[in-house]
Parts: structure tokens; C-alpha cells; sequence
């Protein structure tokens, strides 16, 4: 028998006393017609200890990647969680609160979101940031249609707008998923031999709506030619940029370089890649967006006596009260692992961050000069700046030196390309995290040369 | 009072790292970061009192009642969290080959079967992170079916008046106009004024079952019928789940299409907004354009079963980047694993909770109800609630000037949580109670005291509550005319 | 650079305001010939990180109990501790907390501790219990010398207490390291053929300040004439009981058979064996012992405002008042294991606590029943009846036996109880907790098999 | 108000467990429990709740500034939590052989000898699980030297009437004859009183240095000479090693023994009062007598490093059954790598934090001095204090009437930890206040602050103190008066 239900044997005394006898007295308003007859076909309760024996032995199979050498980044990243952010982000009071409808109780939860908005804003170098979209691809599909409202009006290019081709293709298909609604027409901006978007072409954007490119790209380029973009599409047409979070601790902030809206996934600070979720997608803007941004946003206030206070703010913009005029659909969204992050990156301070910045950035450039050195691997963008991860090419296709990796060294190599893009079939991407060390990447070069060696 | 922007340490000398392995890394010039982001300089003491403070500022279940309508708020086990912190789950890449994650599909794999079982649906995807993308992801299932079987030009949604906000956002977003049908003066579905807006323009029908004002409609089957002669779909808003399993389901209601709440029906904690979990479940016709990929099971000649992914062939393809809220689907497992078929039991609880507590509401004692300044009324005029139920705060406003809102806030100083506030919006000074199935009676007849204890208090004190909370009645006016939406770093 | 000091860098600062140049200024009062020198022989800092991996790794290589089948019990139990109990007790406030001097802001854990001595005052029928001893060995030690407090005046045998010559050699060297300095009398009582108390010998302890004994005994021997010793030795000697708390959801409480202490080893409920600390002891008693007995106690009262309220009492007992002559030295206690240990035992409840003990019941007779059935295993007391755990005889010694099941089938087998009484070399003490199931237990037979065969 | 027996849920439907694997199992007749424990019949959701209402009701160190004086109330580093919740440790049971155990032995030998080198001593024991117990278990140690060497003879030991509590009684419980001598008017050790006392029936003195009132004894050395030249052991109580680490050890000051609190130097969570540790250090003379096991270190051949129990030949026995509070050993062992050989930096912030402390509270603002009633006095006149220090109320209680009791209730009210109250007992209306090294310079501003604006408040608002706090003052005369140490179960 179940043991979550406090009043289980006890129905008798609570029907009685509304004048009821029996449990099926509280269902006579369901008609026979729609009356389920036999029961849930499910099968007994269990335990607490057996459901966790259980899980342990599921979960048991999987394959992490902390448990063994994993240069699989595509997107999500590993990365090292401080202890403090799990034990404090379960305390009853956070982890069992739901959205902070009555902020005179909620004033814990509001504060830390505002500082959150704070620590985000400061990481991208814009005003306002909400407190969490679903994802990053959410959020890259949430700044379009936010833009095309802002600009829609004013653009030359009504209801378009122009994305990297290098946005990687599932994130791709959640912005079309999101911008159909909305009829707007997506233009594909290319990208050089060098994997650097192409400016001339990028000109053509000028009058649409918006700009959506990400910053390092999906295949770890960092792309200096970005910080151009804004001045070429001008005032009426917004520069969306993706980023990575951790890059910014080195990188220079979109913000500054003229980034309307920066979004992004927040997962590297506060959680582990976590099978993909529950993860966080940032959403930060200049002020002219704010009354078209999507999400909760909390702000500064005062209570009755005067004292400061916090509590949600520009819920006119929410579904709640603008229904199918709403910014956005989005209600519950991801506080918790918004917690996480801002707990996470509150410990790490600005050097903190630097610090994160260069393990990541020191792990990616160690790995990549030991694949360099290997006889048969070429670099796709030889002359391209990495960040977290690289694109290298193989003499075949990558899914088998992949499969090869995982069954003969208990390494799991990298992405295979040609999964987003068929044609990068002999393609593979490399990522390293601050998880991975010297001895990680001497054993994928092992790997690699094994390989190579064994299909000759 | 503890400020994050205060802390103020030297520089460096916070959170240790390890050293990067190689500092022989390059950034372009142009992009070189020239000052850091004002982040406080803090060390570990510093910040775990910070959060732990911050904590104590804040109501959840573990707190107390925590009555909040249409939310579902019921005890989060704690086991659950124990294993989403567990080995292979946290530490899991989405992209890793399926070889690496059989025993997440697996559970995946359990959770698409028993959900479908649970609603008499055909097949579910657990992608969608929200019950509002879940709507979005079915609405756009229906939207491509519609094109696919050249009816593209049904672009209109049919949604109840009661209905939740999310229903008409999401269908917007898809590009579908949005009918709103009034309500009965009983709170119900109103059949003719859903016969006259029915027509080949019509795409879907989104309603929730009981409705947002805790009913069950008894009609729904018929107003399936009238849908479906239209050749409309119908949706069902499954955030009202937790009040009908083993009783009925949307699929014998007529429904083609169902999301559910996995943090509401299946205990997901609400961690102060998310994350949730939307999965959705669809009839046969459906099937084939839900998002990628679904989770299937191959048995080969041993018997040996495994996992892998499918992808739909008509597939609207993503709505999340990765697999949903996976952690989300993992909790939900564990919690259904604890009931089992007593899910049936679940159900019989949360409605036996609510109408007890409905009960202790309206009929107080004599002695009670002759200090009470004026007694709320049914929301909808019913024998019996579902999960929750509505009361219109109305004549207690007549009365006394204290509105909904002044007896929620003043609810806090009891130390609970307020009921929903003014939702659904067809009932005056409306609030909204949802005790679910993990409150005890002790616990319910106690809130019931407390609250009629409010109706007999001076109306000065109910109008300037709450009193005793960690902050006084907070102005949302000035936060929305000032808009300081982050610390200004100046002082 | 170690990361937890807050005023790293700010010293300059502080000592400034003190008018003071340097740390060394701090220290002027060291006199040189006790000054250090050299700095520490020390390591370096390690990050959070760098040791989570090293205990990880460290942790690693030791063998668990819950790794593999493991019928070792011998006063440790393994035992299944509800996921609540670590959650809810390392929150900060029950975790970070000292023992509650200021009632006024430690109502939390005095009112956790007052339910505590409730919930042990129930379990083991006495009206009064502390907040716990240090372990079981601790508290039956101090149980003798507070008797002999309580009863030397009037005693006949004065300063001479009786203990079962089966309490376990490491608790009896407890028991004397913490009698000697009384120099109380330790005198043995012998046991029967069947392992049951030799009460005809017992009865010389009439006169003596206290008697001690087990229940079950280290053998894991019910003995119910341990009933009739209240009766035999009278009211002025203390029947001092030791107890599996665990047991007593189907043994009567020693109370109910007039022990006037009862002693255990809490730990079954709230935390796992965890190399044998930190646990807590138990320690009940009738009032004539409370102004004796050593430890913490709560006691309810109220405040100024006449509410209910909780604080320490009796505190005049304790060595922070009377100093040398206190009734113990002990100050730092258990608390926070004895707060988990609460946590479990309310969560069980009454049935909850009967259907465990039906666990550990129903294993440890199912795993005696597997083994009897092999040929050449003999009961060493075939007629008694065990609780937990009971001793086997084999053909050569035990030890053999553990050596083959560890290494050759991966069971940590029992206790050789030779490492307690040397003349039992072919005795095996084998332990099932709830936590055995049926699998174990056929591995557990098939393995012992095997080493017949292969010995034979 | 919470009350855990209030919680009443049927017979039997809690907290469920798997079903025994057999039910044929037998209790004698006699031996049959007739009654259950009148314990809780609660759901989980029930117990969480309670629970979490209770910690909301005690103070931590998370929950703020803590300065209570000799506890060393330190922030506790997250990560040792998370390390002693992992397989391998929890889960481990201690009469494993010796091979199940090579993980947590080599974390007890780093620990053996990190702790000798810190304090100068030649071997260590980890049994003890508290400092008491630590202290009875070094007296245990001297008593079988001395026997031993044929001076049985020796039955007393001297103590400053400075010294925490415990001394004396862990002597008292060896036997031991207790001569207390008294400090000078400084507050310092006074070497004739104890040339007076010393004599062929000294086993040992005891005494903590720096002491008890946070001042280092310049004479330690003199005070070593002077009972080993009578033939004593000198013990060194280790609760204050914060305030020397690297800067001296008690090998170098003469002791002979010494315990460590390792709940207090290396941060244990104090949990409510418990659990510690207790370990001993002690020379070569005394070694043979630590209490058995300890953990050797042996190289193979091929320089394998294998741990291996060692009963010392002379053994006392044991002191605790098992091999003492083994996760605490841990905690520990993440604590010191934490720190490695800035474990003297942390001393120098321990100590640097509490002169700042007591700088500030004796060198208030002109303004603020103005408005103060009284200033505390110094408890010992000195120029520098280690980790600790006192103060003297009594010109506060002379003036005003208020007490260091009063005072210390008040602080509660401004979200604080009382200092150590009344002790050393030598210091009259004594605060003892220890900020430790893991508090910011902000917090001891703020804190220095409050408590001078204790002194300028309205006595009598601080007489009644504490007025904010989840209770008002506590009549513990009520409580000693009618010992009511259990529920009653008849409400
Ligand atoms: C009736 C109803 N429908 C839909 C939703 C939307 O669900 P979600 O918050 O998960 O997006 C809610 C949530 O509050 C709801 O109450
Ligand atoms: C100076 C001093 N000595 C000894 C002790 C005893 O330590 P424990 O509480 O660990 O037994 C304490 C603890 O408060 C102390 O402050």
C-alpha cells in the first residue's frame, strides 16, 4: 500500500463527516459513460528502498561521463558543480516553493533571481535579464519573435530574419517550431572557409527584423568579425548572440560589442549536463525590450513600512494577464537551476570565473596541439581561435573511430559531425572542458593513433 | 539583511580552482574581455549564510499549507531527489550513443507506456519541459496533422473563458486565432455557445477537465462530439490530472490530444517557479508528428530487451533542444513507482481533501458562523468538487471592504500560503484552493479554522496584512513604475 | 591559497585599524624559546575539487557492506536509513549548530531531543532518557558507574557490579578502562550450555551495586531468563540491560522486566554502520538513577511570556557546573546522529517499528534455516532463539571460511569470533539484517558449501 | 507550533517497508512484546514538515555570526558533508578485515601523523570520540605509565581554576585526586602556586594554552619544568590549538600529551552538540599505552603501501568500541587538505580576527562611547590576545543592573550566537567571545557594533531580552523544578 497519503484510513471519519459513505460518493458527478471500469492496469506500490534499488541499478547502466575520459561537448558541458550548490538548493524552503506569487513569503527566492538578473546581466554586458527560459534554444527562438515584435513595425525586411547557418540543427528546428506562428521567414547566413561568418553576405540583413549568431559557434570558433555585425545592420534590426557563459570569463560580452538580446545555455554554471534537463536558458536584453521580452523578471520594491523588497515585475507581459496576447506562453519556468547557477557563479567571483575560463580554455587548446601532432588528423579550421571544442577531420568517417574509442578505451571521443550536418561525415568534434586533464587527452591521442594504425 | 553585492573580499581570494592545465590559449584581440563582471568576492562561509538566509525568506510545502489552486503543491518524496543526485544521471550527456543511456531509456521507455495507459492515449513524447510547451508542441502536432490532411486553413481555437492563460498563448504562438466561449452561470461549458463557434475553421478545442474551477464537466463528452463533427481536435489541459486517475481519462472523454504536469501530478518539485515537466500524450492519428525522437523497446531472440530512439516520420521535430526535463521524467518515475495502481488512491485523496476542506469552509460552526463579518460563496454552485474548488470573496468585500487578496495576504501571517488569486477570471474576488492529497486532516481542519477566523477578524488588520511575514504588503506598483531590475553596483 | 578565510588579503586593513604592521605583531606574545621555526611540514591547499577526488578514489578501494552480501553484524548493523533523514539533518541549522546553551534561539533541536528521550522512553519502557552517550560501550560503562553512585551506601558488595561474561571483550574494556578509576569490583557471570544467563549464579549478585547483561547477548541469544533477575538481586542493585534497539519491536522493553538502565547502541536507527562512528549510544533509566546518570538532558518548561518552551535541565549533574565531582566528563555528545536516529523512528512509527524488526527477524531465521541444512554446519546453540545474529560451528576455523568467501565468491561472511574469545577459532558469527534478501542467503549457503567441498 | 505525537494517522499506513522475507521466525513467550512504543503514526510529508519547522528554530553557524568562545564555531566546508554521505564510507563496517579497509586506514594514518606533527608528539590515536574523552583517555595513559614505572603513588593532578570543566572531571573519572590552583590577578598560570602544590604525588597537570581567557602563558616551559622535574606529566588540553597552528606546538612548550578537538581546529559540524572528536597525541614514553588499534604504514618490495592494525604492547584497552568517530577522522582529513600548510594561515586569521574584535568593541567611536552606560572591562589585561577573549560586564551590571546574562540574551535579538557565558568561571560576568577565522571583517564591524549598541539601549529592554526570538526567556528554574523529560502522551 502506498505511504505518501496522511489520511489513508481515515476516509470513513472525513466522509462521514460531510454526510458521505463512501469514497465513490465524491465521483457521482463523473457520468457512467466517461467511468473508467477496471482499474489502472499498473502495478503494486513500491517502496521507498525498492524504488531505489531499482534506480540504482537503471541508472547503474548508463554510460557517464564522469566516469570515464568524455570529449563530448556539442552544447553541454561538464563541469565541476561546488558541493554547496546541491546541499543549498535542496534546502525545503527553495527546492518546495513554486513560482513567487505572494512575495511578502517569497522574499529568499525573489532576491537571489534578482541577483541573478544581476549576475547575468554583468556576465553579457546588458541591462536586464530574466530569470531562466527553458533552454537555450528556447531562448534563441523566444529573442526572434521578441525582436520581430520590437522591430517588426519599422523594418524593411518585414517578419524576417537571418541565422547562422552554423546554429546547430536541433536548436535550428526549435526556433522554427517557435517562429512559424509568427509567419516569419528565416534567411540562412554563410559562413567562410574558416568557419567565420561572412560579413558581405551577413550586409544583407540590414532591415530585417534580427540577427541570430553564436559566439563560440557551434563548432568552437570564436569569430572576431562579430563585433562588426551591429554597426552594419544598424539600430532597427536586433543582434541576437548565443553564447556559452563559461567563454565570458575571457571573451568580450555581446553587450559590448552591440548584442540586443544574448541568450544562451546556463547548464555549465549550477548543474551537470543532466541527460539535457532540467537546464536553464539565459535571456538577457537592452531596455527596449523589456516590455516584449519573454518570462518572469523580478524587481526592486518597498513594502508598506518602507523596507526594501522584492516581487515580480511587468506580469502584463505573462499569460496570466495578457492570455493569447502574451509575450510569451511560458509559465513554469526553470527558477531552480537558475538557483543553481547563481549560487554557482556567486562562488566563483570574477577571478572565479576568469579562472573557469582559462581551465576551459587551457583543456581545449592542450587537446587540440596533441590531435594536431597526430599523423592523419587535420584540423578543419586550422587558422580558427577554439574555445571548449574543435572540429577535426578524419581519414573515415567518425562514428567508427567513435565506436572504436568506446569499446577498446573506454573514451568517449567527441560528436560526430555529420549527425547535425551528413555531409561533415568524416568529421569529428572534440571538446574539453575544465574536467578533462593531461592524462584524459594522452589517452584519447592513444586512442586516436590506435586507430588509425588498426585501419591501415 | 544580507546583500550578494556587499560581500567584498580581496581579489582572488574566494572559491579555489585548480590550476588550467596549459595557459598556452589565445583569445583575438578584439575579443579579449577588458574588465570582469561585477560578481561579488565572496568566500564559501559567506555564501552559504547568504543562501541559507535567503531560505529562510521563503514559504514552500516543506513550510507549510500551501493551498495553491490549479498548482497541485502536493509533498515531493525525498528519495527522489536522492536519485537524480545519483551517478548516471546528473553526469549524463543527451548525445551520448543510446549504448550509454539504457537505463535512462528505459525508464523513459516505462514512463511513455504508463502515461499513455494513465490518459487512454496512444503514444507520449516526454519532451516538452512545460505544461505550457506541452500545449504548444500539441497544438503544433495538430497544426502539421491539419496541413498534412489538407485542412490548413482550420486556423481558429475554441478555448472556455475559465480557461488557463497558457491555453490561448500557446495556440497563438502556432498562428491560431483564439475563441473564447463564455461560461454558464454555473461555472460550466456552455454547449450552444460552443455549437455556434464551431465550424471547418476550426482547428481545436482546449479545455481542462475538471475545470480551472475544480468541476467535472459533465458534458465533455458531447462537447468532444460537437469538435469532432466539425472536424476540429480536441485538447485536453491536463493540469488538472491529479483529480481523476483510475476514474476516467481524456481518452474516453474524446480527447485526440492531453499534456500533463508532471511536477503537479506527479510531484516534481516546484523549486520557486521550475522546472516542470510537460510530456504529451496523443491518439494514433497524431502519433506520427510528435517531436523527435520517442524512445522504443526492441526485444531480440534472447529476450533481451533494448532501448533506442525513433524518430516520428512526420515529425514537427524539436521543441527542446535535448530530451526535456529528463531529471523531471526520472522523479516522475520514482513517484509512480511509489503509488503503483494506487495512483487510483492518489486521486480519491486529493478530492476527498478538497471537499473536506470545502466543507469545513462552508459550514462552520454556529457559534463560528455568528462572528463571521460575511461567508464567502461557491465559486460554481456544485455537490461535489474535484481536486479544488473556488470561492468568490465577494460578499465579504460588500461587507466589510476586505477583498480576496486582503484574506489571501493575511492568510500568510497564519503561515500558509494563499490560495490562487483571482483565477479563473469569470469568478468575482475569486480564490482558489487545491489542499491535495498529502495534506492531513489535522492539517486541513486547522487551515478551515484559520480561514474562517479571518472573516470574524477586524477588517483593518485583514486590509494591512500580513503583519508578521519577513517583509510588510510589498508595493508592485513602484517595482513596475521604476523597474530596477538589477542592483545598481553605485553604492 | 587556501579559499576559506574571508580576510585573506585584508589583513593590511585590520591590523592598521589595530595600529599594527604585520601578523607577527599578533604573536609577540610567543616567547621565543617556544616559537616554531620552521613552517609546517605540510602540503599545499588542495581545492574542492582535488580532494573530492582524492576521497573518491581513497573511498573508493575500501569494501562495503552494501557492496556485496555481507552477514556481518556483531553490534554494527546495516540497515536501510530513509533517504528524509540525511536531507533533513544536514540542514545548516540542526548541522552547524553547538549544544543549545541559548534555549531561546535552539527551541528547534532541544524540542527534536525532548521527542527523542520520548520516543527511547517508550521503546525501551523507562520514564527518563538523555540525548545520547557516545556508543554503546560508553553508556554501559557509565550505566555501572552510576549505579554503584546511586547503591554503594547501602550495598552489601560495595563497589562490585556483575556483567555477562558474553558482553563482547572490546565494550568490556570499555567498561573496565571507565569502573577501574572507581575501583569497582567487576565480578563475571558464567552462561549455560545453551548460552542462557546461569541464574543460579546470578543470584550471588544480590547486594552488588548492579548487574550487567545483554539482550540479545553477543551471540544473539534471546534469553528469557533475564526476566527473573529483577526479582533475584533486588531493589537496591541495578539491573543494568544492553539492547539491539531494533529488537524491541517484538522483545519486551527491558523496563516492563525491571531493568532499572537500559544501554544500546543506537545506531540501527538513523545512520548506517559508517565504520563504527559516529553513532550514539543509548542511555534510559527510572527516576531514582536521573540526578546520577551522565549526559545532556531536555526538559520542557516555558518562557516569560508563559508559552511552552524546551532547555537543558538538570544541568548541576554535568562538568561545566560540578566539575570534578560531575556525574561524567562527557560534554560534546552525539546529538546530531541521536537527531537522525529520532528522524527515523518517527518516520517508522509503531507498525513501522515492528515490521523492521519482523525484517531482521524473518532474515535472520531464514539465513539459519540455509545453513543448518548443510551437512557438516552445526548451531553452537541449537536451542536457542536468535535475534539477528548466531554463531555456527565448523569443521576449521572460521577464519578459513571468511578468507574463501571473501576472495573466492565476494561475501564479507560474518564475525570470526575467535578475534573475541580465542577458544572459539571454528565458531562463525553470522549476522542478517533486513537488508539480507533470499539471493544473499542461497549465495551465502552455496559459497560455505563450496569450502566444504574443496576442503574436503 | 509543531508537535510531533500530535501526528495520528491510521494503524499501520506510514512509512511503508519492503515485507519480511519470512514470517517463521520466533520470540519466546515471555520475551513477547505485548504494547508498541506510543510513537508517531505520521506520513513522510508529515516528518518533513515537522522537521523542517524545528530547524527553523535553531541557530547555526549558517544562520549567523556564532562567537562562542572555546567552541571554535568555524565554518564547515561543504564538500566533508558530501565526502562522508559517499559509498565507502558510511557504509563500511568497522570489524571489516584490514583489506575492506585500505582506504579509510590510509586517510587515518595521514591523519596520525599530520596531527603529531602539528602539536610535537610522537604518536596518535584517533579512538577518542570527544575532548573529554581524549583527556580521560591521555589520563588513562599517564596512570598506566606511572604504574608501570613503579609510582603508583602519584594520585593527583593539578588544574588552574581557569580550566574548562572537563579537566577535572576526566581526571576525577581515572581516579584522580583533583588539586586546583588559582591564576594570578592577570589571569595568568602562577608558578608558585604551582610550586606549592607539585610534589612525588603529582601524576600530571593539565592545562590549555593559550588559556582558557584567550591569552598564551608566557611560562608554559617554566610551569613543564617545574612538574617534570616533580616527576608529572604536563597534559595539554588541545581546545584552543586554533590560535597556534605553525606558530608553536605543545611538543616545544614541554607537554607530554595532548588531545585535539577536531570539531573545533579542524571544523566538525557541531550538529546540535555532537558529534566530536577526540584524538590524542602523545611522546614515545607514553605510546605504548594509546588505546589499540593503531594504523601503521608497511612498504612491499615493490613500495606498495599497505595498512595494517597495531595493538600497542601496553595498551589501556579501549575507550570507545569501534575505531572511534571514524567520519568525523574524515571530515577532518578534507578539512587539513583544504588548508595543508596554510593551516597556519588559518591560526593567523583566527587569531588576527579576534584581536579585531576585541579592538573594536574596547575602542568604540567618541559618539558612541558617549552614549554607553558602562564598558565592559578586559577579563585579563594583555596586550594581544590568540583566538578568544573575555570581558568582565560587572561595571555594565554595576551601573545599570544588566547582566552578562542579560547582554548575551540581548544579542540574540540582533541575530547572533551569545558568547560563552560565565566561564572561566575566575572572570566575574564574563562573555567569552571567539569570532574565528571564517568570519568577514564586515561581520565583525556589524557584530561589534550591535553589541555596543546593546550597552547604550534602555536597560530594561535588555533585561527582558531576547524579544525577537522564536521564544521568549526561558525559565530554566521551571524546567529543573518539574522535570518533565518526556511527552506525557496523556493530551
Ligand atoms: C490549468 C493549467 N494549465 C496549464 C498550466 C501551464 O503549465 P506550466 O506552468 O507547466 O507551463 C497551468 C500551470 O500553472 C495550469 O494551472
Ligand atoms: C577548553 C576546553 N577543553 C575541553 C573541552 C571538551 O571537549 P569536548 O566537548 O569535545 O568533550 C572543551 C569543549 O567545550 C573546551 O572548550
Amino acid at each position: 500500500m502506498v505511504d505518501q497519503l496522511p489520511n489513508l484510513g481515515r476516509e470513513a471519519e472525513m466522509l462521514a463527516a460531510m454526510g458521505m459513505d463512501s469514497i465513490d460518493d465524491l465521483f457521482t458527478d463523473i457520468p457512467e459513460h466517461v467511468r473508467r471500469v477496471d482499474p489502472l492496469d499498473l502495478p503494486s506500490p513500491q517502496t521507498e528502498e525498492e524504488i531505489l534499488r531499482e534506480a540504482r541499478m537503471l541508472l547503474g547502466t548508463n554510460v557517464s561521463v564522469d566516469s570515464r575520459p568524455s570529449f563530448l561537448g556539442a552544447g553541454l558541458y561538464s563541469n565541476y558543480v561546488p558541493t554547496m550548490v546541491a546541499m543549498l538548493a535542496t534546502r525545503g524552503e527553495f527546492l518546495t516553493a513554486y513560482t513567487p506569487y505572494q512575495p511578502e513569503v517569497s522574499q529568499g527566492i525573489l532576491q537571489a533571481m534578482w541577483e541573478f538578473q544581476t549576475m547575468v546581466s554583468e556576465l553579457v554586458g546588458l541591462p536586464v535579464s530574466n530569470v531562466s527560459m527553458y533552454d537555450a534554444s528556447t531562448a534563441a527562438a523566444e529573442a526572434l519573435t521578441c525582436a520581430v515584435r520590437v522591430h517588426d513595425r519599422k523594418a524593411a525586411q518585414k517578419s524576417t530574419v537571418y541565422v547562422s547557418e552554423l546554429v546547430p540543427p536541433h536548436r535550428m528546428s526549435v526556433i522554427e517550431n517557435y517562429t512559424q506562428g509568427a509567419e516569419i521567414a528565416i534567411k540562412i547566413l554563410p559562413h567562410d572557409e574558416d568557419g567565420m561568418l561572412d560579413l558581405t553576405a551577413a550586409a544583407a540583413a540590414e532591415g530585417a527584423c534580427a540577427v541570430y549568431v553564436e559566439q563560440p559557434n557551434a563548432l568552437g570558433l570564436l569569430d572576431p568579425g562579430l563585433c562588426e555585425l551591429k554597426s552594419m545592420i544598424g539600430e532597427n534590426t536586433a543582434l541576437v548572440v548565443g553564447v556559452q557563459p563559461v567563454s565570458l570569463g575571457l571573451v568580450s560580452p555581446p553587450g559590448d560589442y552591440g548584442a540586443d538580446i544574448v541568450v544562451g545555455e546556463g547548464q555549465p554554471f549550477g548543474i551537470g549536463p543532466t541527460a539535457g534537463g532540467p537546464i536553464y536558458g539565459l535571456f538577457a536584453c537592452s531596455q527596449a525590450y523589456i516590455r516584449q521580452m519573454p518570462g518572469r523578471i523580478v524587481g526592486l520594491s518597498r513594502d508598506s513600512d518602507g523596507e526594501r523588497a522584492f516581487t515580480l515585475t511587468l506580469s502584463t507581459r505573462e499569460q496570466h494577464i495578457r492570455r493569447h496576447r502574451a509575450t510569451s506562453n511560458i509559465c513554469s519556468n526553470e527558477t531552480l537551476i537558475a538557483l543553481m547557477g547563481a549560487m554557482h557563479m556567486a562562488l566563483l567571483g570574477p577571478e572565479g570565473l576568469e579562472k573557469l575560463a582559462q581551465r576551459n580554455a587551457g583543456a581545449c587548446a592542450t587537446t587540440k596541439a596533441a590531435l594536431l601532432a597526430i599523423d592523419g588528423i587535420e584540423m578543419v579550421h586550422p587558422n580558427g581561435v577554439h574555445f571548449n571544442e574543435f572540429a577535426i577531420r578524419l581519414p573515415r568517417p567518425s562514428v567508427d573511430l567513435l565506436t572504436f574509442l568506446d569499446e577498446e578505451c573506454e573514451i568517449t571521443g567527441g560528436f560526430d559531425l555529420s549527425q547535425w550536418w551528413p555531409e561533415r561525415e568524416n568529421e569529428l568534434l572534440v571538446c574539453a572542458t575544465d574536467q578533462i586533464d593531461a592524462e584524459d587527452i594522452e589517452e584519447l591521442a592513444e586512442g586516436i593513433r590506435d586507430w588509425l594504425e588498426a585501419s591501415k | 539583511m544580507s546583500d550578494l553585492f556587499a560581500f567584498n573580499g580581496a581579489e582572488g581570494a574566494g572559491y579555489a580552482q585548480p590550476e588550467p592545465i596549459s595557459d598556452e590559449f589565445a583569445i583575438p584581440d578584439k575579443l579579449r574581455r577588458s574588465t570582469l563582471p561585477r560578481w561579488p568576492r565572496a568566500s564559501e562561509p559567506e555564501i552559504v549564510r547568504h543562501y541559507t538566509w535567503l531560505s529562510t525568506r521563503s514559504h514552500g510545502i516543506d513550510s507549510g499549507f500551501y493551498p495553491l489552486g490549479s498548482c497541485t503543491m502536493k509533498h515531493n518524496p525525498r528519495v527522489n531527489e536522492r536519485i537524480v543526485q545519483m551517478p548516471g544521471m546528473n553526469d549524463l550527456h543527451a548525445l551520448a550513443p543510446a549504448s550509454h543511456l539504457q537505463g535512462m531509456m528505459a525508464i523513459f521507455h516505462e514512463m511513455q507506456e504508463m502515461l499513455a495507459h494513465c490518459a487512454g492515449m496512444d503514444t507520449v513524447t516526454l519532451q516538452p519541459v512545460a505544461g505550457a510547451q506541452g500545449e504548444f508542441t500539441a497544438m503544433r502536432c495538430i497544426q502539421e496533422y491539419h496541413r498534412e490532411i489538407g485542412q490548413a486553413n482550420r486556423d481558429k481555437v475554441i478555448v472556455p473563458d475559465s480557461a488557463h492563460g497558457t491555453n490561448p498563448a500557446s495556440a497563438a504562438m502556432c498562428g491560431y486565432e483564439i475563441i473564447e466561449i463564455p461560461s454558464l452561470e454555473n461555472g460550466r461549458l456552455d454547449l450552444d455557445a460552443l455549437r455556434a463557434v464551431v465550424g471547418d475553421d476550426t482547428a481545436a478545442m482546449m479545455i481542462t477537465n475538471p475545470s480551472t474551477l475544480g468541476i467535472f464537466e459533465p458534458e465533455i463528452a458531447e462537447a468532444a462530439e460537437i469538435v469532432h463533427e466539425a472536424g476540429g481536435q480536441m485538447y485536453y489541459d491536463g493540469a488538472n490530472f491529479n483529480a481523476i486517475l483510475g476514474k476516467t481519462n481524456p481518452g474516453m472523454m474524446g480527447f485526440d490530444a492531453v499534456h500533463y504536469n508532471l511536477h503537479k501530478t506527479f510531484s516534481q518539485p516546484h523549486g520557486g517557479g521550475g522546472p516542470g515537466a510537460g510530456p504529451i500524450g496523443v491518439k494514433a492519428h497524431l502519433s506520427d508528428y510528435l517531436p523527435a525522437p520517442l524512445v522504443v523497446a526492441e526485444e531480440d531472440e534472447e529476450g533481451e530487451v533494448w532501448f533506442d530512439w525513433y524518430d516520428p516520420p512526420k515529425s514537427i521535430g524539436k521543441v527542446q533542444q535535448w530530451h526535456g526535463n529528463s531529471g523531471a521524467t526520472v522523479r516522475a518515475w520514482a513517484f509512480y513507482r511509489r503509488y503503483g495502481r494506487d495512483l487510483e488512491k492518489m486521486s480519491e485523496h486529493a478530492v476527498l481533501n478538497a471537499n473536506y476542506l470545502r466543507h469545513r469552509i462552508m459550514n462552520p460552526s454556529k457559534e463560528v458562523r455568528d462572528a463571521i463579518h460575511a461567508m464567502p460563496v461557491d465559486g460554481a454552485p456544485t455537490d461535489v468538487v474535484k481536486h479544488e474548488f473556488t470561492l468568490s470573496m465577494t460578499p465579504v468585500k460588500d461587507a466589510t471592504g476586505v477583498t480576496g487578496k486582503d484574506v489571501a495576504k493575511r492568510l500568510l501571517d497564519y503561515g500558509y500560503m494563499a490560495p490562487t488569486l483571482y483565477f479563473p477570471m469569470i469568478v468575482p474576488e475569486c480564490l482558489m484552493l487545491e489542499p491535495t492529497e498529502t495534506e492531513s486532516k489535522e492539517a486541513i481542519d486547522q487551515f478551515a479554522d484559520d480561514f474562517l477566523n479571518i472573516l470574524t477578524e477586524d477588517p483593518e488588520i485583514v486590509k494591512t496584512a500580513p503583519h508578521d511575514t519577513p517583509v510588510k504588503r510589498v508595493d508592485e506598483v513602484w517595482a513596475a513604475r521604476n523597474l530596477v531590475l538589477r542592483h545598481p553596483m553605485d553604492d
